[in-house]
């Protein structure tokens, strides 16, 4: 008789689609982002395809914008955006701070349902026509000239908003009240703060994506105008309402992640993480200033001098917090005692690429040097290092990194870590070439390029099969461990977290008593039920780190 | 108590509106609004008794419409101030047929 | 393989030393990262299962300094771009100005003289070029990453941007800002000649076309031949002969049918009635441009060798109201 | 499930579940300020560019109409709070009695606003392709207009022509958010009645008294919230430059 845990409590379809197991809505939502990821997937395998050859024989050129808006849509909305939050943090967040579940467990699985009607509005407008606005949805190409299924895509979207609107409020509600005992601000992981920063995002940011597409969306629908220049309204509004909150979703996206990364770097360096609280301070910061940036997209639009100085200067400042938790995981592993395992290949993979990403983000903060790089493959470049070198590796890393505690079975080691480096390279090869494709001027969006662009291209191309190996390789032994991978302990690395201490997989709630925390975030040196004996230099730290 | 302040202050600013201030027909008509809905905040809705915390939420939430508004416009209103030179606009019609 | 575009605008080598400087402060930050990863990686390997690292929970000193070092690199990028950025936007006074107009998916662009081209710009080098932007549609973006310029137009606004060619040859443009369908051909070549060469292709007719048969193809287009019939037999008065001649008019009154009075007469058709003719032309004030007027008044002047209709009742060649 | 007071499993205590629902309507009412802050930004934006054609739109409201309706809106906050405090001291019936006086004003609000939104169709207030700013200064007698009514509005829309050549354009752009503003208000309001009928049956039954009555306050809460947005958008859409009329 195998001993009862969240899987095998109860059993049917009725189970789990009526569940208000955040374990359980998490693995729901695993496999709904999973399902956007490869329609997501495919569309950019088509894109890269198509790009071969200038000229491109593929697809036809309104067939191309399509794809492109299509990959956009699917990637940003429904995979990026819901991915870490939704499926590690709503496993792990109650199960880190000691609680048997969120605060609302009708409202978690509401907003999975939510997320689904949402998303089936977004696939009835792929399949009946497509869309084609490009994912930023610009009036008035997207509310009166396109000719594509803009307004389900729009309502999909708006309905979307509620989904993650709803997680936040769980999360920052939770955080606040369900802490255990013991489990005091300072003590929390930095995934947890982490989430915690992103939920502020959440609140604060998606009502206003909804209603800025619910605007465009009642312009393209009843002839009514917000920014419509026919009725002396200004297009240049939209993008301000848009990247208000578009902007701060590309921190939805990386916050998730650098908390995942803050999790696997101490607990394969083993040794508490450096500078804990400037870590945690910076999560925060970037939330915050993260809102106050939004203006760079558009310099080019005629927005006033002024204006863009200032945001200018506002963007440069949110380098700082991204720049400071850089330098804090590298010092983590300075003296530390590094195991070589599967997550911690992607949390360095993942150092390595946000650095990149982060960096060539200064040259589009700078005034001078945007005007040429804005709207070319430099732009496409940087943010895919930010979002898949960034987001998705800190994604599959979290992903590896808790399979244990998710599925009770332990991944194949050697062959996930082949993965990870297959993932690495590919990406490079992928992403690399467009960097210098855009200094040469090829915008982005283009199904269509001069000849002298073509070698960059093929590169890319090249990199992107090796990529999409890379991303089929976890899916097959991802699934083929869940039933014969080895049985995983309690604590396989071992890690310090609470959602250690419990049981793989954990039971419906969680823990069998309300746990007492009485230790310390990330200590592995006052630990005795870690098991870990081994020596360490007692010598104190000279205190100087890297640069 | 609160529900008389508050029907005095719709009277005021319906009466404000046929007066003209100038410049601050609009900052009268939103100050007597704010007002209004301060009261509500603070006794209908409790927010003078609630926690610390709860108070944080609220700031929270009118600081962030305060930046987005807030900076929006600021955007908006230096247009007209840009340092180049004197933007004599193109006369438009016929040029751009 | 070239890694920057050439440089051809007093722009350009500005854009390329700042990218130079951030390249280099950016590399010796990203290389020292990753150097530091990866000798830590390697050094601090994990030599028995049950090792511990050595507890170091942080350093004041260290988070103050990558927060206070940094800034000021940034103040230095940040100052350096809004340099470079307000001078972009500082238009000089002295200007040639062009007016564009983008509209799905091509780009007309018209010289000072009201010359227009589409999809093709020609400027003198070493002359500042403002360009004097509007779309018709959606939101275009004009882009040429040889004079590192780029500049969004926007549908119910007049955006400007200026640069000067410093270099003569042929430079590809883009539209940048995503437009639809076919956004990835809405793009073209300017062409930055020599002074000399540049005034030269302004006065040579030979570009846009012959303005006769310019002409004589927008006499139909506009259906001025459903009127205007050369045996003058239409609503309105036959053009042969006309040009040059003396018209009589409907108060007594006559003119000369030159230039002016052509142009008048499409753009306000009542003003001077010819005589025995009603006053029922339309303006095409709005519908036609200056140097469609132009190529009209051509196609008119060339049938002035044409034998005037006789029409009853009228003892000059009748004319002008097209 | 909604049993006076039960401790859902995942608390440890009633005052933690009750701080928790507190919590979590308060962070639902900052993201419905940000939502409606996307509306005010576009009126702002939008009202800077065109003061003219926004000042002659907002002279063809009802003053009567949006003042009356300010009046029921703000008695109705007033039941609810009084809802909430006959809750917390256990007055049962009171509870009921305010709540449904609360559900009355709002449905007398909802239904001021359809004669509303009926008289701007009548009047051909709509943006899109039959909107002609200029009607009722055309057709006095259709809208019921006195001929002094009529001879002011015909003058005014003749100045506001002169200020702004392209006032029906404009304006169009004025009524685009009318109607989006006060439509999102008010389909606040008919999910806000939706919870009071709700609130209503279980008061009903008496389940809210000083131990347990969370619904009620969070309800209030919700309610205040969706007035304390008319009261913004009454001077805004109505009342700015009246005077020029």
């Amino acid at each position: 008789m195998p001993r009862e845990h969240y899987l095998n409590a109860t059993y049917g379809m009725r189970s789990w689609l009526l569940t208000t197991d955040h374990k359980r809505i998490a693995l729901l939502y695993l496999i709904s982002v999973t399902f956007f990821f490869f329609v997501g997937g495919l569309f950019a395998t088509l894109i890269r395809i198509h790009l071969l050859t200038p000229g491109g024989y593929l697809v036809t050129p309104e067939m191309y914008n399509k794809l492109f808006t299509m990959h956009g849509v699917a990637m940003i909305f429904f995979f990026l955006i819901p991915s870490i939050p939704a499926v590690l943090g709503n496993f792990l967040i109650p199960i880190m701070i000691g609680a048997k579940d969120l605060a609302y467990p009708k409202i978690n699985l509401l907003s999975w349902y939510i997320y689904l009607v949402g998303g089936a509005f977004v696939l009835y407008s792929f399949a009946t026509g497509g869309l084609d606005t490009g994912w930023t949805f610009y009036t008035p190409l997207s509310s009166i000239y396109s000719n594509s299924a803009v307004t389900p895509a729009v309502i999909g979207i708006f309905i979307n908003g509620f989904s993650s609107i709803l997680t936040g409020l769980n999360f920052i509600v939770t955080v606040h009240t369900m802490r255990a005992p013991g489990m005091t601000w300072m003590r929390l992981p930095l995934f947890v703060w982490a989430h915690y920063a992103t939920s502020i995002i959440f609140i604060l940011g998606t009502p206003v994506i909804a209603i800025t597409l619910l605007l465009a969306g009642l312009e393209r629908m009843f002839n009514l105008g917000f920014f419509n220049p026919a009725y002396g309204g200004d297009p240049i509004l939209f993008q301000h309402m848009f990247w208000f909150y578009s902007h701060p979703a590309v921190y939805i996206m990386i916050l998730p992640a650098m908390g995942v990364i803050s999790e696997i770097i101490p607990t394969f360096a083993r040794k508490p993480i450096f500078g804990y609280d400037f870590i945690a301070a910076s999560s925060i910061g970037i939330a915050v200033i993260g809102f106050i940036v939004w203006a760079h997209h558009m310099f080019l639009t005629g927005q006033s001098t002024y204006s863009a100085v200032a945001f200018s200067f506002l963007t440069f400042l949110v380098a700082i917090p991204s720049a400071v938790k850089v330098f804090n995981w590298t010092s983590t592993l300075y003296k530390g005692s590094i195991a070589y395992d599967t997550p911690m290949l992607y949390g360095l993979g993942f150092i390595g690429l946000f650095t990149i990403g982060g960096l060539t983000g200064l040259f589009l903060a700078c005034l001078g040097l945007d005007i040429h790089l804005h709207d070319t493959y430099f732009v496409v470049a940087h943010f895919h290092y930010i979002m898949v070198g960034g987001a998705i590796m800190g994604y599959l890393g979290g992903i590896h990194f808790w399979w244990p505690k998710i599925t009770g079975r332990m991944y194949p080691e050697s062959l996930a870590r082949i993965a990870a480096i297959v993932l690495f390279v590919g990406f490079n090869l992928t992403f690399f070439p467009q960097f210098i494709l855009g200094y040469l001027g090829m915008p982005r969006r283009y199904h269509d390029y001069p000849p002298e662009f073509q070698v960059l291209n093929v590169m890319s191309t090249a990199g992107a099969s090796i990529l999409a190996l890379g991303y089929l390789l976890p899916m097959i032994y991802l699934t083929w461990s869940m039933r014969y991978g080895k049985v995983a302990g309690k604590n396989p690395w071992p890690a310090t977290g609470l959602e250690w201490t419990t049981d793989s997989p954990p039971l419906t709630e969680n823990f069998h008593d309300t746990p007492v925390v009485d230790w310390e975030v990330y200590d592995f040196e006052h630990r005795p039920e870690l098991g870990l004996s081994g020596a360490i230099s007692k010598k104190p730290a000279p205190a100087h780190g890297d640069d | 108590m609160i529900f008389l302040a508050l029907m005095v202050g719709t009277g005021m600013t319906v009466w404000a509106a046929y007066q003209n201030f100038g410049l601050f027909n609009i900052v009268i008509a939103l100050g007597i609004a704010s007002i209004k809905a301060t009261l509500v905040i603070l006794f209908f809705m409790h927010g003078k008794y609630s926690s610390r915390r709860t108070k944080l939420v609220i700031v929270c939430g009118f600081f962030w419409l305060a930046i987005m508004l807030g900076l929006t416009l600021a955007d908006y209103s230096s247009r007209h101030a840009e340092p180049s030179r004197s933007q004599s606009r193109p006369a438009p019609a016929e040029q751009f047929v | 393989m070239p890694l920057y575009p050439e440089q051809a605008s007093n722009f350009a080598p500005q854009v390329d030393n700042l990218v130079i400087f951030m390249i280099a402060v950016c590399l010796f930050f990203a290389v020292a990262i990753c150097a530091a990863v990866i000798y830590f990686f390697f050094k601090y390997h994990r030599k028995r299962p049950d090792d511990i690292g050595v507890p170091i929970h942080g350093d004041l000193r260290l988070e103050i300094a990558w927060i206070v070092l940094p800034f000021f690199l940034l103040l230095a990028m940040f100052g350096w771009g809004a340099a470079i950025y307000v001078d972009y936007r500082r238009t000089p006074a002295d200007t040639l100005d062009i007016y564009v107009v983008g509209k799905q998916w091509m780009w007309r662009l018209q010289q000072p003289d009201g010359r227009k081209e589409i999809n093709e710009l020609h400027v003198p080098v070493n002359r500042n070029i403002r360009l004097i932007m509007a779309s018709e549609d959606v939101i275009h973006d004009f882009s040429v990453p040889s004079f590192r310029v780029k500049m969004d137009v926007v549908p119910g606004h007049y955006n400007n941007m200026w640069f000067r060619p410093t270099k003569p040859g042929r430079y590809h443009f883009f539209c940048s800002q995503y437009c639809g369908t076919n956004h990835a051909v809405m793009g073209g070549w300017v062409t930055v000649m020599e002074p000399d060469n540049y005034a030269k292709w302004l006065s040579g007719t030979a570009a846009s076309g012959d303005p006769v048969a310019v002409g004589e193809k927008l006499y139909t287009e506009l259906a001025c031949n459903t009127c205007h019939m050369p045996d003058g037999k239409g609503r309105g008065p036959s053009y042969n002969g006309v040009y040059g001649s003396k018209v009589k008019l409907a108060d007594g009154s006559t003119v000369i049918a030159d230039d002016a009075y052509i142009r008048e007469s499409i753009l306000q058709p009542n003003a001077k009635i010819v005589a025995g003719y009603a006053p029922v032309m339309p303006s095409f004030q709005g519908l036609v441009t200056e140097d469609q007027i132009l190529a009209l008044t051509a196609y008119i002047k060339s049938m002035k060798d044409q034998p005037p209709p006789a029409k009853p009742g009228m003892s000059e060649p009748a004319t002008g109201k097209k | 499930m909604h049993r006076t007071g039960e401790l859902y499993g995942q608390f440890q205590t009633l005052e933690q579940q009750k701080e928790t629902a507190t919590l979590g309507m308060w962070v639902f009412i900052v993201q419905e300020i940000l939502f409606f802050g996307g509306l005010f930004l576009a009126y702002t934006v939008n009202r800077h560019a065109h003061p003219t054609a926004f000042g002659v739109g907002g002279n063809m409201l009802s003053l009567k109409l949006g003042g009356a309706n300010t009046v029921v809106l703000i008695a109705s906050s007033l039941t609810m709070a009084m809802a909430v405090w006959s809750a917390t001291t256990s007055k049962k019936k009171l509870v009921t009695l305010f709540l449904i006086g609360t559900l009355v004003l709002g449905c007398v609000f909802l239904g001021v606003k359809v004669v509303e939104y009926k008289e701007k169709f009548d009047h051909h207030l709509i943006p899109g392709h039959g909107f002609d700013i200029s009607y009722c200064s055309k057709n006095a007698a259709a809208c019921g207009l006195s001929a002094k009514d009529a001879a002011t509005e015909v003058e005014e829309i003749e100045n506001g022509l002169k200020a702004d050549p392209d006032l029906n354009a404009h304006a169009q752009l004025y009524f685009s958010l009318y109607f989006g503003m006060t439509g999102l208000h008010a389909l606040h309001m008919v999910v806000g009645a939706g919870l009071l009928l709700w609130l209503i049956l279980q008061a009903g039954k008496g389940r809210f008294d000083a131990n347990y009555n969370t619904p009620v306050e969070n309800i209030g809460l919700y309610w205040h919230f969706v007035d304390i947005v008319w009261i913004y958008l009454f001077p805004l859409l109505y009342l700015i430059n009246r005077h020029l009329a």
